[in-house]
């Protein structure tokens, strides 16, 4: 079975509020070297077949999972086991 | 005047029910499963959470076959109005130009609010006056609205913003709370103008955004009637 | 197979596994004294969640009968998922109050957003339309870190799943108190609307009339969820991973849509939700009530896991899923409606006239008992009362009069108070306009509601003060009750009737079964004195940590009806020069 | 500048209400092997040391990311260019 692996993450410029909130509160923590957080999403789709997996998860992302608006993407496949 | 309010699995009636209140003629309830909307002078999505506003506010609900018509109507000038989800649809169909983001303080706002006419020479505000402040309320979550630079200065040109923020709730580009299209006949706004329809709710200062587009119908109706 | 690792009757009994599923040796006795033989490990742990305090209130059912529920208002009292009373015109007002405390002391949000979508069901499957939410919270000192991430996600839990139905949460209560610390309390006020004639009732008659299953998939969340609320909590809060039970209020509001038509259809018997004890308790309790049998056919049942097992399927508290009894012969239809609203509605199984639960999976018969015992026969405690030591020494103290020297500085000092302060910040994250009806949202003594289409409005409130009843609960259950039926008035409507959730520690500690005892004769006592009958409750017990139980909280949620718009109240000073009085002593 | 990559997942067993709703929309589209779809979070920390990054990312993991009762999940570390 193949998986592909989706990262979303916010545009360059584009205010990432989560991000943002998570840095103001990482001195409370045992860390020290945090320069800047970034929060994106993670679409996991797995496929039944091994064809056109490429353009097929192409497709869907520049159809639906990501917004060009604010969003890029990469992604990448895996071999998985049946989970 | 015939009316029509798009439902999707996951929105709210209330668009629907305060349009019939409020709006003469016909106010029909289409499910998005059907697909007909050739006759109607005015289609409204209404709000809610569309799909559970999974993935992006609006993102599934855009992709369904029904928008595919919706652009068409679009298209021909027939008008449009998106509250609250139906905006944030409209964004991620292609309808209006930019998209919506969690809002700045990343928690759901629900409160009365204050907006300001930017535009009143659309088919939706020619009752109010220009600048007049305006108390209608807010609720989302979503609400943040960003475009590009390029696209702000456009909207700018071709007075495209419609209403504004009095106060920045949720971090939107220029306070920008609802914008239209080039052409001016598809509106969006997250604000609710159906939750500001009556005084013992609080405020009845939506009703004139049902009454301009009453009036509006009106005048390119005349010779037809 | 897993089912294979299931101990064998033999086990269960020569090894007392039924402990593990909270159930005690006379328990497991009567038992297999009802069945004739020893229980396989799915039928005990069905009767371990039928039993279980929060199915059956085996410990608090002698204190629930000192509540009246009598008056001409009173259309349905306790016994069906909710109450009911009338408000005119042919309607009524079906509402009830629901905790979720275990749940939300270890996943907060999930916790509080299920604890809503669970009391909604509860509404909507009696047919009315959810038309308001309300809450009640509880939560340890603020400024402890594990507090602070309680608070947020469980506000936050409430709105993620509230706003997504369409249901405006127009009011609630929160306290912070030392008492909650890993303890705290989310207790969900539902209220719906529905036209007289529509009212369901969850039955299963007529035999080879259809099962039907509908919503969600089952999964394994919250395996013994319903015995484990029934525990006292571990010390750590920890609970496992892979049993959180998850909402989804996407499935809900399509459930709500879907159900408020199926109403209508004359194929449809009887309706109820999967809550607490899943399809155990829903299928059981419709067979019962109807005096009827159900068999089911498990491998029907919609599974979102793979290998489930008999026991598994049975236990699992899987949210979104609603029981229906359909007319044999039109399963087809309801399926079509189903089918509009995207759900998929399959049918599992079928009413029997021979009165027993009968499961079937795999080809085998996994679980074959009389459903009455079941459902109706749990056993019922009547445990020792004693009064507490600190109480005759609280009573002996001389009245305590506060000096005040610097008036302002006090003002100051009381309004940072977490639990006095402003809760705008809280309130604000509720879609609050939802369905445009709030006359009164969240700010004020009591939530009022126009009832659109008439010249009426309702009032909503919920509160507690637990101190008042730790230090006397007798007269701290009165002042609840009186508090409430204050806040309905103050709005300027009259009170018609209330829910109640009643929250404390362990039953089995005297002073503590004291506390439950005096409380509500207290509230008892209020509610007749005021003529607002109690139709609905919760009772939720074990609220410990580490052995100091929370002071007893009695939540009450309050209803009340304004025969005129004209007639409603609000709380703000209106013009300069008004006079202001103050009344009573 | 070196910058981890989290990848945060529901556990097994836990209801993905999102990515079962995109799956159900998914059914419109032109792909045909798409199985399941799964939904999760991507969090970006970017470093400004070079020092104990993995005990770094795995204190903030284990006290802030994640949600232990829900949720697992995985890292890589990343060397950046100056973004
Ligand atoms: N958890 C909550 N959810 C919704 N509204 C709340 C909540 N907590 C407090 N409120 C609202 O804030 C207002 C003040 O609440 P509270 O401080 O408990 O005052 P009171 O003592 O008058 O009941 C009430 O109108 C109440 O409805």
């Amino acid at each position: 079975m193949i998986k592909a692996v989706v990262e979303i993450r916010l545009k360059k410029g584009v205010l990432d509020a989560q991000g943002q909130a998570i840095g103001e509160v990482l001195d409370q923590y045992d860390v020290d070297g945090v320069e800047r957080v970034r929060v994106g999403k993670l679409v996991e789709l797995s496929f039944a077949t091994t064809d056109n997996i490429e353009e097929q998860v192409e497709a869907l992302c520049d159809q639906l999972l990501v917004n060009h608006e604010m969003e890029e993407y990469s992604y990448r496949l895996e071999e998985r086991g049946d989970e | 005047m015939k009316s029509a309010v798009i439902v999707f699995p996951g929105s709210t009636d209330d668009l629907y029910e305060i349009a019939s209140e409020v709006l003469p003629g016909d106010v029909d309830r289409i499910w998005y499963k059907t697909n007909n909307l050739a006759d109607y002078d005015l289609i409204m999505l209404s709000g809610g959470f569309s799909y559970g506003d999974y993935l992006r506010a609006g993102a599934l609900a855009a992709r369904t076959a029904i928008l595919t018509e919706l652009k068409e109507r679009a298209d021909q000038g027939q008008l449009i109005l998106g509250v609250g989800n139906g905006f944030q649809i409209l964004l991620e169909a292609g309808l209006l130009p930019g998209a919506m983001l969690q809002n700045k303080g990343l928690d759901f706002v629900c409160k009365s609010n204050n907006l300001i006419v930017r535009n009143n020479q659309t088919p939706f505000t020619g009752k109010y006056t220009k600048n007049e402040v305006v108390s209608i309320p807010i609720a989302h979550g979503e609400g943040r609205y960003y475009c590009d630079q390029q696209t702000l200065e456009q909207l700018r040109i071709n007075q495209q913003i419609v209403f504004t923020y009095q106060e920045n709730p949720n971090g939107s580009i220029e306070n920008i709370a609802g914008i239209v299209n080039q052409s001016g006949n598809v509106l969006g706004m997250m604000p609710h103008p159906e939750r500001a329809t009556s005084t013992l709710l609080g405020s009845e200062a939506g009703l004139k955004l049902f009454q301009s587009i009453i009036e509006n119908w009106g005048e390119n109706h005349v010779t037809e009637a | 197979m897993s089912q294979k690792l299931e101990p064998t009757p033999e086990v269960i009994e020569q090894e007392k596994k039924y402990h593990e599923m909270g159930l005690t040796d006379d328990e497991y006795q009567s038992i297999v004294k009802i069945i004739g033989r020893k229980p396989n490990y799915t039928e005990t742990g069905i009767f371990s969640v039928m039993w279980s305090e929060h199915c059956s209130y085996k410990t608090s059912k002698p204190l629930l009968r000192k509540f009246s529920s009598e008056g001409p208002q009173v259309i349905q009292g306790p016994g069906e998922g909710a109450g009911i009373v009338d408000i005119g015109d042919g309607q009524g007002l079906v509402f009830k109050i629901e905790s979720h405390n275990s749940p939300s002391a270890i996943e907060p949000y999930e916790g509080a957003a299920t604890g809503v979508g669970g009391i909604m069901r509860d509404i909507f499957s009696m047919g009315a339309k959810p038309i308001a939410a309300l809450n009640s919270l509880r939560f340890g000192r603020l400024d402890l870190e594990r507090t602070k991430y309680l608070f947020k996600e469980v506000v936050r839990g409430i709105a993620g799943y509230g706003n997504r139905l369409g249901v405006p949460t127009v009011g609630g209560e929160i306290q912070f108190d030392d008492c909650y610390e890993g303890n705290p309390l989310v207790n969900a006020m539902g209220v719906g609307l529905i036209e007289q004639k529509d009212i369901q009732k969850g039955v299963a008659t007529g035999v080879g009339n259809t099962v039907i299953y509908v919503g969600a998939k089952t999964g394994r969340d919250g395996i013994h969820g319903a015995t484990f609320s029934s525990v006292e909590l571990a010390e750590d809060g920890t609970g496992q991973g892979s049993d959180i039970q998850a909402g989804d209020p996407f499935v809900e509001k399509l459930l709500i849509d879907a159900c408020l038509e199926v109403i209508h259809s004359d194929a449809l018997i009887g309706m109820q939700d999967m809550g607490a004890a899943g399809l155990t308790s829903s299928a059981s309790e419709m067979a019962s009530k109807a005096g009827m049998g159900m068999e089911l056919n498990l491998n029907l049942v919609p599974q979102r896991e793979a290998n489930m097992t008999a026991y598994e399927m049975m236990l699992s508290e899987s949210q979104e899923r609603m029981l229906l009894v359909v007319k044999q012969g039109h399963e087809q239809e309801i399926y079509d409606l189903f089918e509009k609203y995207d759900l998929k509605a399959v049918a599992i199984g079928k009413v029997t006239d021979d009165q027993q639960f009968r499961l079937v999976h795999n080809g085998e018969i996994v679980c074959d008992i009389p459903v009455d015992p079941l459902a109706e026969d749990a056993p019922v405690y009547y445990k020792e009362a004693k009064e507490p030591e600190y109480y005759q020494e609280f009573q002996a103290l001389p009245n305590y009069y506060p000096e005040v020297t610097d008036y302002e500085r006090t003002l100051i000092e009381l309004l940072q108070q977490p639990t006095i302060a402003s809760k705008e910040s809280v309130y604000q994250q509720f879609d609050s306009m939802a369905q445009v009806n709030t006359v009164v949202g969240p700010g004020s003594d009591a939530a009022v509601l126009r009832i659109r289409g008439f010249d009426k409005a309702i009032a909503l409130t919920t509160d507690c003060n637990s101190r008042y009843i730790y230090l006397d609960p007798e007269v701290g259950g009165q002042i609840a009750v009186a508090e409430a039926a204050r806040n309905i008035v103050a709005s300027g409507a009259k009170p018609l009737a209330l829910t109640d959730g009643l929250n404390f520690g362990n039953p089995d500690k005297p002073e503590t079964y004291w506390a439950m005892e005096k409380s509500v004769a207290g509230m008892a006592k209020a509610s007749v004195a005021l003529n607002t009958p109690v139709v609905s409750g919760n009772v939720s017990l074990y609220n410990e940590k580490a052995g100091t139980p929370i002071f007893p909280t009695p939540i009450v949620g309050m209803v009340g009806l304004h025969r005129s718009l004209t007639d409603i109240t609000t709380l703000s000073f209106k013009q300069a020069e008004d006079v202001i009085l103050l009344i009573g002593k």
